[in-house]
C-alpha cells in the first residue's frame, strides 16, 4: 500500500509541477504580449526528451541525475498535501530541509562530472545561492517552530485550519514577505537565477545535459516547484482543506513568482547572496524577535 | 558515391511504423527546440518570429542555449569557412534525432556571395539538410511555414537527414576535408607571396 | 629536490590547470552575432582575452571590386544587418561625392527618414538586447514587437523588411506611397507612447542600476583617442555628432541638440541609446512636417551602365552604432577600384575588449557587449 | 585652423596636400618620414583615426596604405596616403600613436600582406589556415578560388 501511495504521490507531484511550468510559460508569454504555448507543453517536452538519444560522460553523471530526482521526490513525500501524505510521518521541517539539499548535490555531482566549465560555474553559483537562501529560510522556519511549539509541518498546517483569518500570513506578515523573497531564490527565478543565466554561462548546469538527462533535470525542477510552493502553502496559507484547494493555492504562489521573474533582471551571484543575507534575513529576524518577545 | 534518398523511399512504402514510433514522432514534432546560434544575417528575422506577432512558441518551438539540448540547427544565412567548421562541430554535438533548416539563398547556392573566397556555396554538401528556405532574407511567414512543414515531416517520419549523414559519412567527410584540410595553396599565384622575415628588415 | 617558496609559486604559475579557456561565442546565447572571445579564466574572473573573429567574413571589399556600381547596392546593406540603411546612404554619398552630383531636396528628406527609421530599428534591438543579456526578456519581446511596426513602414515604403536598397546614387528609388507619411507619423506617436513602459521596466529598475553603473568606464579623452564613435563617444561626455559636424542629407535643416552623458559607463551608454531613440522619433516627425515636394532622384542616365569618373572620396554617416565610413577609389570604370568600409564596432569590439575584459567577471561580458552595441559583421566584413 | 591654412601648412612641411571637397583633403606622404607627419597632425588635434586601409595599385606596382584621420575641432577629414613598393611591402607601424591601429594594421596585413614594423601581433584575425595570396590583392582571383574549393559555378554552370 505504501509503495503504491509513494508512486501515486510522485506522479501527482510531477504532473502538477509540469502543468505549473506550462501555465507559467503561458503567463510569461502574456506578459511578453504573446500567445504562448499550450498549458501541457512541458509534458510534451518531457516525453520528447525521454525519447531522444542522450550523451553521458561517466557513471557519476547518470547517478547524479537520478539522485537529484530521487532526493526531491523523497522531500516531496514528507510534505503533507492538505493533511494527506504517502506514509505516516510527522513531516519534520528539519528532515525536509536536509533532504532538499540532496537534490542540489545530486545535480552538482552530475554536471561537474561533465567537465564543462560553464556547467561548473553554473553549479557553483547554484550552491552559493543555496548558502544565500538557507539562512533566511531557516530563520523563518525557526519563527514557525517557536510559534507552534512543533517542528512538524502537519501541526503547523493544522493549526491554521478553520477560518481564513487563522492563516499564518496574518499572524506573521513579515515572515511571509521574507519567505516570498526566499522562495524566489529557492525556485531559481529572477532576480536570483544567476545559476542558469543563459547570457552568461549558457544555461549553466544544463549545458551538457542532453535527452534523458535534461528530461530528468526538468522533472527535478517540476518536483522542486511542487515542494517549494507546497511548503509555502503549508507554512502561510493554511495547508488547504482538500488537494484541489491545495494545488490552487500552490498555483497562485507559483504565478506570483513567475510575474516577478518577468519584471526583474538578474543579480550577479555575489549581489544576490548579499541581498538575501540583508533583506529577507533582516525581515525574518525582526519577525522572530516579534514572535519571541 | 551514391546518396540514398530516404524521403522518396519512405513515401513509396506504406506507413508501417510501430505505434510507439508514431507516438514518439508526435511528441517530437510538438516540441522542437532550436539552437540559439546566429550563423549569419538571417538570424535577424528570428526575433520577430519569436515575439508577439508570429510567436513560434505556440508550436512548442523555443530557442535553446547549447547544441546538446537542441533538436533543430538553424543555418541562418551564409556560412563562411570558419562558421562551417563550427557548424559541423555543433551538428555533431547534437544528439539524435536532429534536423537542419538552411535559411536563405546563400546557403543553397551561395546567393550573392557565390564568388566569395570565404563562403561556402552549398551547405548541403557538408551536412545534410532537411529543408531549405529561399530568399534573401526569408520573410517570417516563410520561416513559420517551414517550421510547420518540418513539424509535419517529423510527425510522418520523413525528416531523416541525420541518418543520411551517418550512411553517407564518406561523402560528407570528403567534402569537409576539401574545404578545411588544405595543406597547399589552391591557386598558383600564391608563389608570388612576399614573406617578410626579420633578418631582411634588420639589414636596412 | 629543494622547493623554496619561489619555486613553488613558479610551479603554481606554470600549472596549466590554474587557468582555463572559456569560449564565449560564437555559439553562445550571450553573444550578439556570430563572433566570439576566447576568455582565459581564473575561477570566474577573466585573466586575458583573445579575439575569435572572422566567422562572418565574406570578403565584401573584394566582391565589391568585382561588381558594378549599382550592383554593389545589394551588397552594402548586408554589412550591418541591424542598421542597413546607413551603409546604403554612405555608399551613395561617396559615389555622389566623386561624381559631384547634388541630390534633390525631397530625396534628402527621404534619406533622413530612412536613416532615422533604421536607427530606430537598430536601437530597439540594442535596448532589448541589453535587457535580455541581464535576463529581462520582457523588454526584448516588447521592443521586438515595436520594431515590427517600423519594419512594416519600411516594407510599405521600400518593399523590403530588413534590407531595403532604397537609396541609390542620385537620390532614392521612388517617392512615398499615398498616405505613407501620415501613417508614419502615427507610428512615431505610438512608439513615443511606449517609452514610459520601457523606462519603468528597464531604466528605472534598481537592479539594472546596480548591474550597469560603473561597469566598463571610458573616459572622455580615451573615447576620443581610441576611435569610438556614435553613442559610445557621446556617453563619455563628448558633444560630437557627424550629423552636426558634417551635415549630410537634411540634417542641417532639422533642429536637434547633441545628447551627452557624463559617466561613460555601461549605464550611461544604455541610457544614451534610449535618449537617442527618442531623438530619432522627434527627427522623423520634424522631417515629415518639413518635407518639400519635388523630384526624388537626380537624372544620372541608365543606372545599370553607371560609370563614375576617376577620383576618390570618403563619406561618413552617423549610424546608431557610430561612424560608418566608405572610402571609394574610382578609376573611371564600370566597377569601383577599391571600396573600404569603416565599421563603427571595431574599436569597441577589439580594442576595448582587450582593455575592459581582463579583471571582469564572466557575469558582465554579455551586458558589456550589449551596451557597446557591438555588431560583428561590420568589422568582419 | 581652416582648410586653406591647413593646406598651406602641410605643403610647407613637404607634403603633397590637395583639397577634394569641403572638409576633406588628400595628403600624399613619403614612406620614410610619414610617421613624423602623422605625429604632427595628432599634435594639432587630428585625434580621430577612423580607419587604415590598403589599396593595391597593381599597374603602378605599388601598394598604398591610407590613414583616415579626422579632427573634431577643425572638422576636416584627411585622407593620408603612403605608397610602398609591391615587391617589398614593409611600412612602419603607428601603434604608438593610436592604439586601435594595431587591429587595423592586422587587418591590412592579413588582406594585403603588408608588413607593419613595430606591430607586435600581426597574426591572422579573420581567415583561418590561409595559404594563398592575401585575398584583397588584385592578382588574387576569388572566383577561381571559389570554383576550386567551394565548387561555385558562374551562371549556374551554363556557359
Amino acid at each position: 500500500m505504501v509503495v503504491i501511495n509513494i508512486i501515486l504521490y510522485s506522479l501527482f507531484a510531477i504532473l502538477v509541477g509540469l502543468i505549473f511550468m506550462g501555465i507559467g510559460r503561458k503567463v510569461s508569454a502574456r506578459m511578453h504580449l504573446r500567445y504562448g504555448p499550450p498549458f501541457y507543453q512541458s509534458i510534451l517536452d518531457i516525453f520528447k526528451l525521454m525519447s531522444r538519444k542522450s550523451f553521458t560522460h561517466n557513471f557519476v553523471m547518470d547517478l547524479g541525475m537520478v539522485m537529484a530526482l530521487a532526493g526531491l521526490l523523497g522531500t516531496m513525500l514528507y510534505v503533507p498535501i492538505a493533511g494527506h501524505s504517502a506514509f505516516i510521518s510527522n513531516s519534520n521541517i528539519i528532515v525536509i530541509m536536509y533532504l532538499m539539499a540532496i537534490g542540489s548535490l545530486g545535480m552538482a555531482m552530475a554536471v561537474t562530472a561533465s567537465g564543462n566549465p560553464n556547467a561548473t560555474i553554473g553549479i557553483s553559483r547554484a550552491l552559493t545561492m543555496m548558502l544565500g537562501y538557507e539562512i533566511p529560510f531557516f530563520i523563518i522556519v525557526l519563527g514557525l517552530i517557536i510559534s507552534n511549539n512543533s517542528s512538524s509541518i502537519s501541526v503547523i498546517a493544522a493549526s491554521q485550519a478553520g477560518s481564513i483569518w487563522n492563516w499564518n500570513i496574518w499572524h506573521m506578515p513579515l515572515g511571509y514577505i521574507a519567505m516570498e523573497i526566499t522562495l524566489q531564490a529557492m525556485m531559481g527565478e529572477k532576480p536570483f537565477d544567476a545559476m542558469i543565466a543563459p547570457a552568461e554561462v549558457a544555461s549553466g548546469p544544463m549545458v551538457e545535459l542532453s535527452g534523458k538527462y535534461l528530461g530528468l533535470g526538468l522533472l527535478t525542477h517540476a518536483v522542486s516547484i511542487f515542494v517549494e510552493t507546497g511548503l509555502m502553502v503549508n507554512f502561510f496559507f493554511g495547508g488547504g482543506s482538500n488537494p484541489i484547494d491545495f494545488v490552487i493555492k500552490q498555483l497562485g504562489i507559483y504565478l506570483i513568482a513567475v510575474i516577478f521573474d518577468n519584471i526583474f533582471p538578474r543579480y550577479k551571484i555575489e549581489q544576490a547572496v548579499k541581498f538575501l543575507w540583508i533583506f529577507p534575513t533582516g525581515i525574518a529576524v525582526v519577525q522572530l524577535l516579534l514572535l519571541a518577545f | 558515391m551514391q546518396i540514398i534518398n530516404y524521403a522518396d523511399e519512405e513515401r513509396r512504402q506504406e506507413d508501417n511504423r510501430k505505434l510507439w514510433d508514431k507516438v514518439t514522432a508526435y511528441f517530437r514534432s510538438r516540441s522542437l527546440w532550436m539552437l540559439h546560434y546566429c550563423t549569419g544575417c538571417g538570424a535577424m528575422e528570428l526575433p520577430p518570429i519569436m515575439t508577439s506577432r508570429w510567436d513560434i512558441e505556440r508550436f512548442g518551438i523555443v530557442p535553446m542555449a547549447t547544441p546538446r539540448q537542441a533538436d533543430i540547427l538553424l543555418l541562418t544565412g551564409y556560412a563562411s569557412t570558419n562558421t562551417m567548421k563550427r557548424i559541423i562541430r555543433t551538428y555533431e554535438q547534437m544528439p539524435e534525432p536532429k534536423w537542419v533548416i538552411a535559411f536563405g539563398s546563400c546557403t543553397v547556392n551561395g546567393g550573392m556571395y557565390w564568388d566569395s573566397y570565404n563562403t561556402v556555396n552549398n551547405v548541403g554538401e557538408y551536412i545534410p539538410i532537411d529543408i531549405t528556405i529561399a530568399g534573401c532574407m526569408p520573410r517570417p511567414e516563410a520561416i513559420l511555414d517551414t517550421m510547420v512543414k518540418l513539424m509535419n515531416m517529423v510527425k510522418s517520419g520523413d525528416a531523416k537527414a541525420f541518418q543520411k549523414y551517418k550512411d553517407n559519412y564518406g561523402y560528407y567527410k570528403a567534402n569537409q576535408d576539401k574545404l578545411f584540410a588544405r595543406t597547399a595553396p589552391v591557386l598558383e599565384s600564391a608563389s608570388l607571396k612576399y614573406v617578410h622575415n626579420e633578418t631582411e628588415g634588420s639589414e636596412q | 629536490m629543494n622547493f623554496d617558496s619561489y619555486t613553488l609559486t613558479k610551479i603554481a604559475k606554470n600549472d596549466k590547470y590554474t587557468t582555463y579557456d572559456l569560449f564565449f561565442g560564437p555559439n553562445h546565447p550571450g553573444m550578439n552575432g556570430n563572433f566570439g572571445y576566447v576568455l582565459d579564466m581564473v575561477g570566474t574572473e577573466i585573466n586575458n582575452v583573445r579575439i575569435n573573429a572572422g566567422q562572418l567574413h565574406r570578403g565584401f571589399e573584394k566582391l565589391m571590386e568585382r561588381r558594378g556600381w549599382v550592383q554593389n547596392l545589394t551588397l552594402v546593406p548586408r554589412i550591418c544587418v541591424m542598421d542597413p540603411d546607413p551603409n546604403e546612404v554612405t555608399y551613395c554619398m561617396a559615389v555622389e561625392k566623386i561624381m559631384n552630383v547634388e541630390i534633390p531636396e525631397r530625396a534628402k528628406y527621404l534619406r533622413t527618414i530612412t536613416l532615422e527609421m533604421s536607427r530606430l530599428t537598430s536601437l530597439l534591438i540594442s535596448i532589448g538586447g541589453a535587457g535580455a543579456s541581464l535576463g529581462l526578456y520582457t523588454i526584448m519581446h516588447w521592443t521586438m514587437a515595436d520594431r515590427d511596426k517600423v519594419l512594416d513602414m519600411f516594407e510599405w515604403l521600400t518593399g523590403g523588411r530588413v534590407y531595403h536598397i532604397y537609396n541609390i546614387p542620385g537620390g532614392v528609388r521612388r517617392d512615398t506611397p499615398k498616405g505613407f507619411l501620415e501613417k508614419l507619423y502615427e507610428t512615431m506617436e505610438y512608439l513615443e507612447s511606449r517609452l514610459p513602459d520601457y523606462d519603468s521596466l528597464l531604466f528605472e529598475n534598481p537592479i539594472i542600476h546596480k548591474r550597469l553603473k560603473g561597469l566598463g568606464p571610458v573616459t572622455k579623452e580615451e573615447a576620443r583617442k581610441t576611435g569610438l564613435s556614435g553613442p559610445n563617444l557621446r556617453a563619455s561626455g563628448n558633444a560630437l555628432d557627424i550629423r552636426k559636424d558634417a551635415p549630410y542629407a537634411a540634417y542641417s535643416e532639422l533642429e536637434f541638440d547633441i545628447i551627452t552623458q557624463e559617466e561613460g559607463d555601461a549605464f550611461a551608454r544604455a541610457l544614451q541609446m534610449r535618449l537617442e531613440y527618442e531623438q530619432a522619433i522627434d527627427l522623423i516627425k520634424q522631417a515629415i512636417k518639413k518635407m518639400p515636394e519635388g523630384d526624388v532622384h537626380a537624372n544620372l542616365g541608365n543606372l545599370g551602365m553607371l560609370k563614375v569618373n576617376p577620383g576618390e572620396a570618403y563619406a561618413k554617416v552617423e549610424s546608431s552604432k557610430g561612424e560608418f565610413g566608405y572610402y571609394i577609389v574610382s578609376k573611371g570604370e564600370k566597377k569601383p577600384y577599391r571600396v573600404s568600409v569603416r565599421g563603427p564596432s571595431l574599436p569597441a569590439g577589439f580594442l576595448w575588449a582587450t582593455k575592459h575584459l581582463p579583471k571582469m567577471k564572466i557575469d558582465d561580458v554579455a551586458v558589456w557587449m550589449g551596451t557597446f552595441g557591438i555588431c560583428a559583421p561590420d568589422f568582419d566584413k | 585652423m581652416n582648410i586653406t591654412e591647413l593646406l598651406k601648412d602641410l605643403n610647407s612641411r613637404g607634403l603633397e596636400a590637395e583639397k577634394i571637397c569641403d572638409g576633406e583633403i588628400k595628403v600624399i606622404a613619403n614612406k620614410d618620414n610619414f610617421i613624423t607627419h602623422l605625429h604632427y597632425l595628432q599634435s594639432i588635434n587630428y585625434e580621430h583615426l577612423a580607419n587604415i586601409n590598403g589599396v593595391d595599385y597593381i599597374d603602378e606596382n605599388e601598394f598604398e596604405v591610407v590613414y583616415q584621420i579626422y579632427s573634431y575641432t577643425d572638422k576636416i577629414h584627411i585622407i593620408f596616403k603612403v605608397r610602398i613598393p609591391r615587391e617589398k611591402p614593409v611600412i612602419q607601424s603607428i601603434v604608438d600613436l593610436w592604439e586601435q591601429a594595431q587591429f587595423y594594421e592586422r587587418e591590412v596585413h592579413e588582406f594585403y600582406g603588408i608588413h607593419f614594423e613595430g606591430n607586435k601581433d600581426l597574426s591572422p584575425l579573420f581567415l583561418e589556415d590561409w595559404m594563398d595570396l592575401p585575398p584583397l590583392r588584385k592578382d588574387f582571383d576569388t572566383e577561381r578560388f571559389s570554383e576550386i574549393v567551394m565548387g561555385s559555378m558562374r551562371n549556374g554552370g551554363k556557359k
